[in-house]
């Protein structure tokens, strides 16, 4: 719980400035909600964007980190296309999600948090997105059994995707990538440690 | 028409036996018959869409494209990039917009892309191949190359977010885009132009993880492409194409409708205005099958 | 062929409005020479096409009354019409101004009377009434216009339309050879008063005003409410002209954004306040706004609409709107105060529009200071150039009247230094 | 008068004229009714050509009286201008083709409509006289100005660069007023991003060496006697020595205070230094000078501040202000700012209800706080707790919650209230004014006026005026102008309010208000000069005199008039002040002897117009309808209905009028003597939102009016026969049905019995 004395201080609004993507902007909102309205998930957002940057003022440090509403995003953009004091609202929400994510905050099970990890390691192992194994690990990312359940359940889609040479069992073997995974890894790695090596620690 | 030769950027669900794969082949099929040659970017590697952003922070995401827009720098000098994913376009437009404006990221990236021995400048263009179409070639000239009018076909133009926000093709509005439009009377066909959910969202990567809400959006896009007395849909985004055409089986559960409405590209549509038949089309990779197109094509 | 006797000891004011007019009329009151150039072809500008002032719900006409009057009787002022100050050489004490005069088709000898208009057929959409409703190809602006004199539209010219009206003319007024015409003179300083327009609300697109008919802005919402507008001042729908019965003001439309106009544009909170006491009181009312910017007394007024049990302010910039049941707009929105997401459907939603000065950067006639907004900047460098009103900032009537008497001072020192009557 | 009259009647047939009435008959009608000498038609009188012939007339025939019979005296005003005579108009387009339709059976009435507006022109051209210049006071240049901070020393220089000669009278030992307070002040030119050094400082010297102004320091104002173009000034200085000088006109720069925080218990403004106003803040910040601001409690570097927006502002309570001034939000941005730039690291939370940052510069300014990480909050709040560390307790509105934060210092953003002296009329409109059916004597008034005077504000002017020593007030003791095209509308000709004093407003405003009312103060300087009246009748040279010999020092005119334009004298007798008069005819409506006359507006030039109209016997059963019109609304609107060709009956008679306040009872009574069905009067909108340029004149008929019952009474004629309509200028159809209406009443009621 905060206290009074980072109430409506600029503790938290200063770290996400420091820490979070184009957190700079925050400070800029002035509370007009076009965001909020415009999201196109929106009704299922706890708190929309407006509020969220309210909350950051409000020094709400814990509530707006562990808040599974930024992961609602699916980068449409329409916030950041109305919003009149220029927000780079989807790149906000995805940073305060991935900040969220690096603090252990995030929520657990939520998921697509879980998908885009499952979606990044995916995409880091061979340079290139093997989307059967992406479709296969998201069905099992919640154990065998229900592994199994998803699978059925979409096995009609999987099917028809073959058969519109849209699917391709022969993925699992390998699939397309990058001629050398490794040098991408290690500039990716660097990249990684770059931006680490930023992160200011506010706890 | 002049010979126009450009730095291609497939990305990962174009390519063979992935979810977009007729994209790419209807794509190349149109540029063969507009002249226009695409040199892909050796070696290029995945955008990161959007959804990467919840395992690579800012930076390694930025990474990502300018490792793709330094390869074309070094093997399709002077050509500009062009990309016919949504999320591709974006993501390496972003990204270089970013590494612009910001000097320190602009380092950072170069110091993590020097441990694979690349370099990175951007100074090339990043565009879309639906900016190619209106900017170089024009719909004029889309509608002398017609052979085969697609004529008593309804289709409403499906822009989807990606290709339209932030960025969005020059000269058009975010809440209104008509070039979908153009595209579809260039080839003889009738646009709906007030097609209500032309920019509604279809969920993106949340298809994956949200599908009840997803779909749900999805639900409401095909909803109003039947009620305009649309034919079929066409869109210019591989994952705006594959949300709207492949869970139909699973929202007609849902919601007790019996929709059956193809989604196609741009591309499908000018190939076989083009007089290409169905394969050159990619007709075949279709789930719901685009049937009057199919027999234009086979006319 | 026009003839202005101006010396340097003249002041030049640009712009007919009630800013230019203050100025005009302030500085000839003051026993100086004052030549006032107007674009359209009558004086009073934008407040002759509104219907009441706030905060006082008083008719803009009345005001007009006076100032035409004192016009009227004014020898120390020419009003020169139709035209447009094109380009202003030399310095602060001794300017010479070139302006542009388009024909009227019409001269002095017009008395009035009608008769021309009368016998015209062609019909055109009426500027006065912002397009809604149509006036004939030989018209007087409206009631009030100031010089009374008809103007012939030049679409008509070369027709048969044209050569009746003529024919109809008993007094000879209609001259149909009349040909654009270019004058200079000289002027000791300038007052700027070219005032503002409504923001293009196409350009909102969120707000769809070019796809709903009953999507409409607030300076035509003044026709509305007009007796002498369109709609002998009923306020029904475009689209059906069924009485409106709900309906939605939406505040900082194409204000206080950066796709639009950046600045506040000051006024159009209390426009909509004002026009929320034009519908009879069983109409509901509802106010989408960021922050109600009611200053000094005006609060009274904000408070008055506040207590009227038809009116609902809701804070939030609206999101979107699209066509609901019948070409009802439907405004999507999420009211900040505590989150609640709506979905409202109105008969009418009228868009509060912001003020776009009307100073074009590209082709101002002289060089001088003007700000990112669009605004004239009250700079040492403008020499004997001074805004008055609008074309400095976003400003209500009483504020522009005020800022143009305060002008007219600065006109009047230069041209009291030039005059050498000081000391 | 000493010159024998030449009077000229002039017909024009343009129009339609000759077509719908027998110009001939006209003629005859003017010169065998009307007495003019001569009187010649002309088909278009308005062109060259007509007005040639007019002005020969005047020139070669030595014409000294004019009448023209045309259009409407609003039309071809510039074509028919012929100061050097006595000019009338009889309205037979606008008044009488255009209204009445062109049949055969309406000829005869309509004819008799013409006819009749020729009579009332000659008559009221006979009666009148070329109004001239009194000489009464010469030019003089020298401007006073009353109040020595940003507003009054702007307004100074701006008159000396003008050429004109200042006295500038300030309160205190030194100019600069609040603002040399300030440690920075607001941008004014674009971007409007930080705040900057006043240049106060380089003002006051400037005017240290400008030889055209004199500073008064530690000096008030003894006396102002007077008028525009001769005020008499008595400065008293704190030595007790006084001084005298001559001036012009007056602009009156007072500034405001700072509203009292001792009234705001529950922000602990009493209980704990380290709750501040605005005000106070500035002095903090310069005492500071470069350093970081300290706590007033214990001289702590200040690391937190809330700014709490509206404090006793926009409030419905007791004792708090209504109303919301204008400045304070930018204020408390800028001040959070200070914090910024001097605290190094220091939190700063505006909390707002509506942040009010109006413009360009104000909205840039909000942006340019926002930058700074200045953090706002939608917030309402209810208590400030005191304690070495305060506690604002408030409502997140946009959280939907109750919130408190503590935080080092509060600054309470006060209002402004205005430092204007007593309200002249405190006691008949201000919070003095009788209540609902209330009734005073003019005694008792005055008693509640000069005890209203005893408790409020020393004066700031001490004018020697009948009606009260300083400006009036619009409200909440603001001396703004009432009306939205005129914000310098002033009550007292020759005197300007400017800056604060005026209306809330800050430093750009107050310095562009400056020069607005300095440009008013050298208009009225100038015209004094001329005799020539200010706004609304601006240039009017006719001025009111009176009959000593019938006057019974009743005082009706010398209280009525609306611009305290009329004194007495020792005898009671009035004295007029032509500078200060705005010829509005209140004084000639409130005479109950008629003895005061304007030379071309009097008792006689209506008088004559509604005796020589023709009434028909009872039998013929054509009533006539006499309507007294308020030229600046209800005749404009009449004016309008013609072009529309609404219809009038051929029973009325306009006569328009400067103000209904100007309507003398007699014109009533004499014209129901006479034989009149009807009488319609209409004036402008009366009431708090008054649309009277001339203040009470439509309210004043109103009530006079009210006393005409007992005239119908003993004429046992019924009450629906005088009726006062308030019409605005936008009543185009109204305006003529109200006409028609009482053609309705007379059809009902019956035609009056007295007609001989």
């Amino acid at each position: 719980m905060s206290t009074n004395s980072q109430k409506y201080r600029n503790s938290f609004l200063k770290e996400v400035e420091a820490n979070v993507e184009e957190g700079e902007w925050v400070k800029m909102c002035m509370q007009c909600g076009v965001c909020a309205g415009s999201c196109p998930l929106g009704k299922h957002w706890d708190h929309p964007p407006q509020e969220i940057f309210m909350m950051i003022r409000a020094g709400k440090r814990e509530e707006v980190l562990t808040s599974d509403s930024m992961w609602m995003c699916t980068s449409c953009y329409n916030c950041i296309a109305r919003c009149p004091r220029g927000l780079p609202i989807t790149h906000i929400m995805h940073g305060l999600a991935t900040y969220a994510k690096r603090l252990g905050l995030a929520p657990k099970n939520q998921p697509t948090q879980g998908f885009s990890q499952l979606f990044w390691d995916n995409l880091m192992k061979k340079g290139r997105v093997n989307e059967l194994k992406m479709g296969l690990s998201m069905y099992f990312k919640d154990g065998f059994a229900q592994g199994v359940k998803n699978a059925m359940a979409n096995q009609k889609l999987g099917q028809n995707m073959m058969k519109a040479k849209r699917m391709n069992a022969m993925e699992i073997m390998g699939g397309h990538g990058v001629k050398s995974p490794g040098d991408l890894a290690k500039i990716i790695k660097k990249a990684q440690e770059i931006e680490d090596g930023k992160i200011q620690d506010f706890s | 028409m002049a010979k126009i030769e450009l730095s291609f950027y497939p990305g990962c669900s174009s390519q063979t036996g992935a979810s977009s794969s007729n994209y790419l082949v209807s794509a190349q099929t149109m540029c063969e018959e507009l002249d226009i040659t695409l040199n892909e970017i050796p070696d290029w590697n995945c955008c990161g869409a959007s959804i990467g952003y919840g395992g690579g922070g800012e930076l390694p995401r930025l990474t990502l494209s300018a490792r793709n827009i330094a390869l074309s720098e070094e093997h399709n000098a002077g050509q500009e990039i062009v990309a016919t994913c949504a999320a591709c376009w974006l993501s390496t437009r972003e990204a270089k917009e970013r590494l612009h404006e910001d000097e320190q990221m602009f380092k950072d990236a170069n110091t993590a892309l020097a441990e694979g021995g690349l370099r990175y400048k951007g100074e090339v263009g990043v565009r879309h191949m639906v900016e190619v179409l209106i900017e170089d070639i024009g719909f004029d000239a889309i509608k002398e190359k017609v052979k085969k009018p697609l004529e008593g076909l309804k289709i409403a133009g499906y822009v989807g977010c990606q290709t339209n926000r932030p960025f969005g093709i020059a000269g058009e509005s975010f809440e209104n885009p008509q070039y979908l439009d153009k595209i579809v009377e260039s080839v003889g066909a009738e646009s709906i132009p007030t097609f209500e959910k032309k920019v509604q969202c279809c969920g993106g990567a949340l298809a994956f993880s949200e599908p009840e809400k997803s779909q749900e959006m999805i639900h409401g896009i095909i909803e109003a492409a039947y009620d305009n007395g649309a034919d079929m849909i066409v869109t210019p985004c591989p994952l705006c194409q594959a949300n709207v055409e492949i869970y139909q089986d699973q929202i007609n559960e849902t919601y007790g409708t019996k929709f059956d409405m193809p989604v196609v590209y741009y591309s499908t549509l000018m190939s076989v205005a083009f007089g290409r038949n169905a394969k050159d089309a990619a007709l075949n990779g279709h789930i719901i099958k685009a049937k009057k197109l199919e027999e234009i094509a086979n006319k | 062929m026009t003839e202005v006797i101006a010396t340097n000891e003249t002041i030049l004011v640009v712009g007919g409005g009630i800013s230019g007019m203050t100025a005009a009329l302030e500085a000839a009151e003051t026993g100086k020479k004052v030549v006032l150039v107007e674009k359209r072809p009558y004086i009073g500008g934008r407040v002759t096409q509104l219907y009441k002032y706030f905060p006082k719900l008083c008719h803009p006409t009345c005001g007009l009354e006076i100032n035409q009057r004192r016009a009227k009787m004014n020898p120390n002022l020419t009003i020169i019409t139709m035209a447009e100050v094109t380009d202003i050489k030399g310095e602060a004490g001794n300017y010479t101004a070139t302006a542009k005069i388009a024909p009227r088709y019409i001269n002095d000898n017009c008395t009035g009377c009608g008769d021309c208009g009368k016998a015209v057929e062609a019909e055109f959409d009426d500027e006065y009434n912002y397009g809604m409703g149509k006036r004939k190809g030989a018209y007087l602006p409206h009631r009030m216009a100031m010089p009374q004199q008809y103007v012939i539209d030049p679409a008509i010219i070369g027709t048969d339309d044209a050569q009746k009206a003529k024919d109809a003319c008993k007094v000879n007024a209609v001259d149909l050879d009349m040909q654009e015409e270019t004058i200079e003179f000289n002027a000791g300083a300038v007052v700027w008063a070219t005032g503002w327009q409504p923001y293009d609300a196409n350009k909102i697109q969120p707000y769809g005003y070019d796809r709903f008919e009953n999507v409409i802005t607030s300076v035509e919402f003044e026709r509305l409410a007009d007796p002498t507008g369109p709609t002998g001042g009923k306020i029904l729908r475009p689209s059906d002209g069924k009485e409106v019965k709900n309906v939605a003001f939406i505040q900082c439309a194409g204000s206080r954004d950066k796709n639009h106009l950046l600045h506040c544009s000051r006024i159009c909170c209390m426009a909509s306040l004002k026009q929320c006491t034009y519908p009879a009181d069983d109409v509901d009312i509802s106010v989408y706004y960021i922050d109600i910017r009611a200053i000094d007394r005006f609060e009274d007024f904000y408070q008055k609409v506040k207590a009227q049990d038809n009116v609902n302010f809701i804070k939030s910039k609206v999101a979107s709107i699209v066509k609901g049941d019948d070409d009802s707009p439907v405004l999507h929105g999420v009211d900040t105060e505590g989150y609640n997401r709506y979905a409202n459907q109105h008969d009418l939603v009228v868009l509060a529009v912001g003020m776009e000065p009307s100073v074009d950067k590209e082709s101002f006639p002289v060089d001088i200071v003007i700000n990112e907004e669009g605004f004239i900047e009250p700079a040492s460098e403008n020499g004997g150039i001074f805004a008055a009103g609008c074309s400095s900032d976003a400003l209500d009537v009483n504020r522009a009247a005020q800022h143009a008497t305060g002008a007219a001072l600065r006109a009047v020192q230069v041209i009291n230094r030039v005059a050498g009557t000081e000391g | 008068m000493a010159e024998e009259k030449k009077m000229a009647g002039f017909v024009c047939t343009g129009c339609g004229i000759g077509e719908r009435l027998d110009a001939g008959q006209l003629e005859t009608t003017a010169t065998r009714d009307g007495k003019m000498n001569t009187c010649v038609q002309h088909d278009m009188l308005c062109s060259k050509e007509g007005v040639q012939v007019i002005r020969d007339t005047i020139d070669n025939d030595g014409a000294t009286h004019v009448m023209i019979a045309a259009c409407s005296r609003r039309a071809k005003v510039e074509a028919f201008n012929f100061p050097e005579v006595a000019m009338t108009r009889a309205n037979l387009r606008e008044g009488v083709i255009w209204v009445r339709p062109d049949t055969d059976e309406n000829k005869e009435t309509t004819q008799e409509m013409a006819d009749d507006y020729i009579r009332m022109a000659c008559a009221e051209a006979k009666f009148s006289t070329k109004p001239s210049k009194s000489g009464e006071q010469e030019l003089n240049k020298t401007i006073m100005v009353v109040g020595g901070g940003i507003t009054g020393m702007t307004a100074a220089m701006e008159a000396a660069a003008a050429g004109y000669p200042v006295q500038l009278i300030e309160k205190s030992g030194a100019l600069g007023g609040r603002i040399a307070e300030y440690y920075k002040v607001l941008p004014t030119r674009s971007p409007y991003a930080t705040p900057q050094e006043s240049s106060i400082a380089e003002m006051a010297a400037a005017i240290e060496a400008d030889d055209k102004i004199t500073v008064h320091l530690n000096s008030t104002l003894a006396q102002t006697s007077g008028a525009p173009g001769r005020f008499s000034v008595d400065v008293a200085t704190e030595s007790g020595s006084t001084s005298n000088f001559t001036c012009g006109a007056i602009a009156q720069a007072t500034g405001f205070t700072p509203f009292d925080a001792n009234k705001l218990p529950e922000f602990g403004y009493d209980k704990s230094a380290d709750v501040v106003t605005n005000h106070e803040l500035e002095a903090l910040a310069k005492a500071a000078n470069g350093g970081p601001i300290k706590r007033p409690s214990d001289g702590k570097e200040i690391t937190s501040v809330a700014f709490v927006q509206n404090a006793g502002q926009c409030s419905d309570e007791e004792n708090k202000l209504a109303y919301f001034s204008g400045v304070t939000d930018l204020v408390s941005i800028k001040q959070a700012m200070y914090f910024k730039e001097l605290n190094g690291d220091c939190d700063t939370t505006i909390l707002f209800n509506n942040l009010r940052t109006p413009g360009a510069a104000g909205e840039d300014f909000y942006r340019a706080g926002q930058e700074a990480m200045v953090l706002f909050s939608k917030g309402i709040v209810s208590e400030v707790v005191p304690g070495d560390s305060l506690t604002v307790k408030f409502k997140d509105m946009i959280l939907n919650e109750d919130a408190e934060m503590d935080c080092d210092l509060v600054v309470l953003a006060v209002g402004m209230e205005p430092n204007s002296g007593p309200d002249p009329y405190y006691a008949t409109e201000g919070a003095g004014a009788p209540q609902e059916g209330e009734e005073l004597t003019d005694e008792e008034k005055e008693e509640r006026a000069a005890a209203a005077n005893e408790v409020s504000v020393d004066s700031i002017l001490n004018l020697d005026y009948r009606q009260g020593t300083d400006l009036p007030q619009l409200k909440y003791g603001f001396n703004d102008s009432h009306f939205i095209c005129f914000p310098y509308e002033t009550r007292r000709t020759g005197i300007y309010a400017a800056g604060p004093v005026r209306r809330p407003m800050d430093i750009q405003q107050a310095r562009d208000d400056a020069a607005g009312a300095t440009m008013k103060a050298i208009q009225a300087a100038e015209n004094a000069g001329k005799g020539m009246a200010a706004h609304p009748r601006a240039g009017d040279l006719s001025y009111p005199s009176f009959r000593k010999e019938g006057c019974t020092q009743c005082k009706r005119c010398t209280v009525e008039c609306p611009f305290g334009a009329i004194n007495e004298d020792e005898k009671r007798y009035p004295l007029f002040n032509e500078a200060r008069c705005r010829r509005c005819g209140t004084c000639m409506g409130a005479c109950p002897v008629r003895v005061i006359s304007f030379e071309n507006y009097s008792i006689d030039t209506v008088g004559q117009q509604i005796k020589n109209v023709e009434i028909p016997e009872e039998w013929d059963e054509k009533p006539r309808i006499l309507v007294l019109a308020c030229e600046n609304d209800a005749y404009p609107a009449l004016d309008q209905a013609a072009m529309n060709g609404v219809e009038i009956n051929p029973w009325a008679r306009v006569i328009p009028v400067r103000c209904l306040g100007s309507v003398s009872l007699s014109w009533i009574t004499d014209s129901l003597n006479n034989g009149y069905d009807g009488i319609v009067l209409m004036g402008c909108q009366r009431g708090e939102d008054y649309q009277c340029h001339f203040v009470r004149g439509s309210a004043m008929a109103a009530e006079r009016m009210s006393k005409v019952g007992d005239t119908l009474q003993t004429l046992n004629l019924e009450p629906e026969r005088v009726v006062v309509h308030e019409v605005a200028i936008t009543d185009i159809e109204r305006a003529p049905k109200l006409i028609n209406d009482m053609a309705e009443t007379i059809e009902k009621i019956g035609m009056s019995p007295f007609k001989f």
